[in-house]
């Protein structure tokens, strides 16, 4: 087992100095990760050589444009174990695909008094549209509830499914348990219970291994800018004839077959899902990012990653006084939120940052998990494959700090 | 380095003098800064002159708002409701002695903003009132 | 009046070799533009040095970016005259943006029965969403007609204004017939007939100095990538007052104020309206694309593109069987969309294309304008501030080889 | 250069042999290329055999659509139902004789498009009925 990935020369941003003398210590890879040379380079590369509105052209920069563009959507199908790219959605963000989601599919098919599930884990990209369409169509929300360890209580969840559900959405991995969760015994319950799933995969497809055919998910959400690519594009995946079922989501250039001054008829999938001028340069700089973690290759990302969670857990909770929330090492991805006795997780966050490290406090886009948890806010650290060991004993310093502060 | 935590934000969050509640309060409104779950309530009590005798806040937060909360309570004292009306960002800024970023800026307004809204009895305090 | 703006150098693609051997002659800008050197380094810049998620955190990174966030947003409403930047509104394109009011204020505000307008030179995208609309809705959508020179029609504008509609859609200047309109005064009597207006700016902002404050528009839409800046970033401006009593558009992190088990309050505006984690690298690539276009002038890219224009007008025109659709040179910007006798549009593109010459050839995203002017599809050659005369020259030469091909 | 535009397109597309109708047609079908706008209508007679005695087809297109219609059904004559519905992507560039861009190669396919819809007797043809 290697000590470090040695990747850290290929992101220029952690040459940067914090504050003019610190060196950046990044934990805030939740939020998003850093990007690699060589994604920065695509987005640059595009711009400076290859730059054309795509799809309708017909000239040299188009052609190439549309192909390196389609040629981005084929290569991160492959990344996910997706084997017809015409399933990969093109959008801005995790956040955008699951309303694409709720508004498309989720506007036809369901009706009043239909029951969908959530669950009380989820980041509020997975709530907050399915709270939106509860409104429009007097629907009723279930969420599963979490054990006390912060797991899926599977057995709520077996009993919520005797509500007949007509789709149930709920996150891969939670980004402040750090909880993986059994998908594809999910999506196998929901299946037999009737209903359709969707897939926040924010923290997923960054972090481990992922096979979205396998899994049988019948949506599946992802950001780039979490896992080495740009800001500004994500992916919904979604089953052929899903889409094909589905109501167009927004209209315009592109999305079309055909205009007339009575109507409209759609495009064929996945062009449906994407009117206007897409965001082209981002598709191609993803194409770049998975290019760049297929090289290190998933399967190392997720055991150097287990590994230096492992070693964080056992550091972080040598710490008087600090706690953890979610599951033991074992059952987690890289993302460790805890709270400090005594001490507010802004002020924990403000003082670190005063050494150059990067954690992340409120939270975390995750409300009505804090509710429950009976927290205002908490603390979080998050680890990526640029992260060491040393970074974890930096942070043990720094919380050592903060502490001495408010003693 | 650690100047945002200077003696004096340590010493008001950690045993500030004006936490608290009171009894039949004249001027009361609570809030929260939903970017971190701190919830804020202000309590006032002012005599026949409408001049403040009395203000105690209840709640949690971190060091900058909880501390602010405290100084800017110490500071309205002897006041009278409508010169509170008159107090603005760059108030509470003085009273800490430091310099604050957006986010933290919030943490550091929770309590003015709470204050705004009691005495002008409003339902939350537009951003607008304690800007400057 | 300069022959060129001499901005050349600032494009790193124009030293692009097109076919391996020909100078790029980029005639294709009311698709896309190319982008300058320092929009291509803002965006790298922020890559390499500052990336991090905005608005929630509480690190020096996450601190900056949010700033340069913010600030871009600041730099775009100066750009085209806004006061409060509070009432721009990140999104993925024009697109999007015109689907979001139609998707918000639309949903809200319009009701069986209701008319809105739009206009028979509209792009798609102010269009299809309408469409939509008028299908849920049961609205009666009517447009505005085109005289034979190419210009909206206002008598029959004014006559539709007595249906009483609630809103009237219509573009700053046509993509495909170069038309620019009366924005001012249609808004004006848009406004006494008891409507809002919509307006498309895609192919305005870009190409002379706006001022929607003074214009009085309600709503108004451009994207990024028209006028130096990203793909995949785009603006809505809205009104205070309308935007606040507006429902929120996607639902997830940042729009929010609280979400609890039960339901949610939304964030102020423009938070409100952006939902996930935002397009950051291209907001900001998007302010330092506006700080270029300020340094050169809008007055000064209005004028040389007007002096490109007239010359373009003045050579296409004498080419034997070629007609130019759209008014006379007087009233239009720097798009001009042709048919040449017996010769098809894509033989046209492709064949220009042999010689590096990138022209559009189709509907250009406006099939029920073509249907009006009876044509399946017309070519069309736009400039922007890198073309020079010489370009319209090589183009001259370019249509001059077609015809030889096919005679 | 201009090699896309070989004698042989230019010849079918000014001067096509198949342009036009056929009174009471066995087959026929229409359709467009939506991206330009392009209509392409195709109409065959079969003898009792089921074999292609005459084929025309009228509409408007580009030199590459308007010449891979003519040759296509050029090249069909004499050829049984069955046979056309394995004619594939490869049969029309065969023809044509020239590589094309994903834009082109939908004005390339769409008579075969066409004479698919028409042949199987669909509302549209599959694409993936002329891949390969
Ligand atoms: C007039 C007009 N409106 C709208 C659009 C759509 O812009 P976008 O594709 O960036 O959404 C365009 C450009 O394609 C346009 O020219
Ligand atoms: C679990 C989870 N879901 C959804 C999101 C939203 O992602 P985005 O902001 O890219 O839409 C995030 C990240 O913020 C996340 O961690």
């Amino acid at each position: 087992m290697p000590n470090t990935l040695n990747v850290q020369g290929d992101f220029p941003i952690l040459k940067r100095k914090i504050h003019n003398e610190n060196k950046l210590v990044y934990l805030d890879s939740a939020a998003t990760s850093q990007k690699p040379s060589s994604v920065i380079q695509a987005v640059d590369n595009y711009y400076s050589n290859t730059n054309a509105n795509v799809h309708r052209g017909i000239h040299f920069l188009a052609e190439e444009a549309t192909e390196k563009y389609e040629n981005a959507r084929k290569k991160i199908a492959k990344f996910v174990g997706v084997g017809d790219p015409n399933q990969i959605i093109f959008t801005r963000n995790t956040t955008e695909s699951i309303n694409l989601v709720a508004r498309t599919w989720g506007s036809k098919f369901l009706n009043d008094d239909d029951v969908i599930i959530s669950t009380e884990m989820e980041h509020h990209s997975n709530i907050v549209p399915w709270f939106s369409l509860v409104q429009e169509k007097n629907l009723s929300l279930k969420f599963v509830q979490i054990t006390s360890e912060g797991k899926l209580d599977i057995d709520h969840f077996r009993a919520l499914l005797k509500l007949n559900p007509k789709l149930v959405a709920f996150t891969h991995m939670s980004n402040v348990l750090g909880t993986i969760n059994p998908v594809k015994e999910i999506i196998e319950m929901a299946h037999e219970a009737g209903a359709i799933t969707v897939v926040d995969g924010a923290q997923s497809t960054p972090h481990f291994p992922v096979s979205i055919d396998e899994l049988d998910a019948d949506f599946y959400a992802f950001s780039a800018h979490k896992m080495c690519g740009p800001t500004g594009i994500g992916i919904l995946f979604g089953k052929k004839a899903l889409l094909e079922n589905m109501p167009p989501f927004l209209g315009g250039g592109d999305m079309i077959k055909k205009v007339t001054f009575k109507g409209f008829s759609a495009n064929s999938i996945p062009y449906k899902f994407e009117a206007g001028t897409p965001a082209i340069a981002q598709a191609i700089g993803f194409g770049a990012a998975v290019d760049y973690l297929s090289t290190i290759g998933m399967k190392n990302v997720c055991s150097y990653e287990k590994e230096l969670t492992e070693y964080a857990m056992e550091i972080l909770s040598g710490i008087n006084g600090l706690h953890i929330l979610g599951p033991s090492a074992v059952d987690r991805g890289g993302v460790i939120s805890f709270t400090l006795d005594h001490i507010h997780p802004h002020d924990i966050a403000q003082i670190l940052d005063q050494s150059g490290i990067a954690v992340r406090a409120g939270h975390h886009c995750a409300m009505p998990l804090h509710e429950k948890l009976g927290l205002p806010a908490s603390t979080r650290a998050s680890f990526y494959i640029y992260n060491t060991k040393n970074d974890i004993d930096d942070l043990k310093e720094g919380l050592f700090h903060v502490q001495k502060v408010f003693s | 380095m650690d100047d945002l935590y200077r003696e004096i934000i340590i010493e008001h969050y950690k045993n500030p003098l004006h936490k608290g509640r009171i009894e039949n309060s004249d001027y009361t409104f609570e809030d929260e800064n939903p970017l971190c779950g701190d919830h804020l309530q202000i309590e006032l009590r002012v005599n026949a002159d409408q001049k403040v005798v009395d203000a105690k806040f209840d709640g949690q937060g971190c060091a900058i708002s909880i501390s602010a909360a405290d100084l800017l309570l110490d500071s309205i004292i002897g006041k009278s409701i409508e010169d509170l009306k008159a107090l603005s960002k760059k108030d509470i800024l003085d009273l800490l002695g430091i310099e604050l970023s957006p986010v933290r800026l919030k943490c550091a307004l929770l309590s003015l903003k709470v204050l705004k809204a009691a005495v002008y009895e409003l339902q939350e305090a537009d951003d607008d009132l304690i800007q400057k």
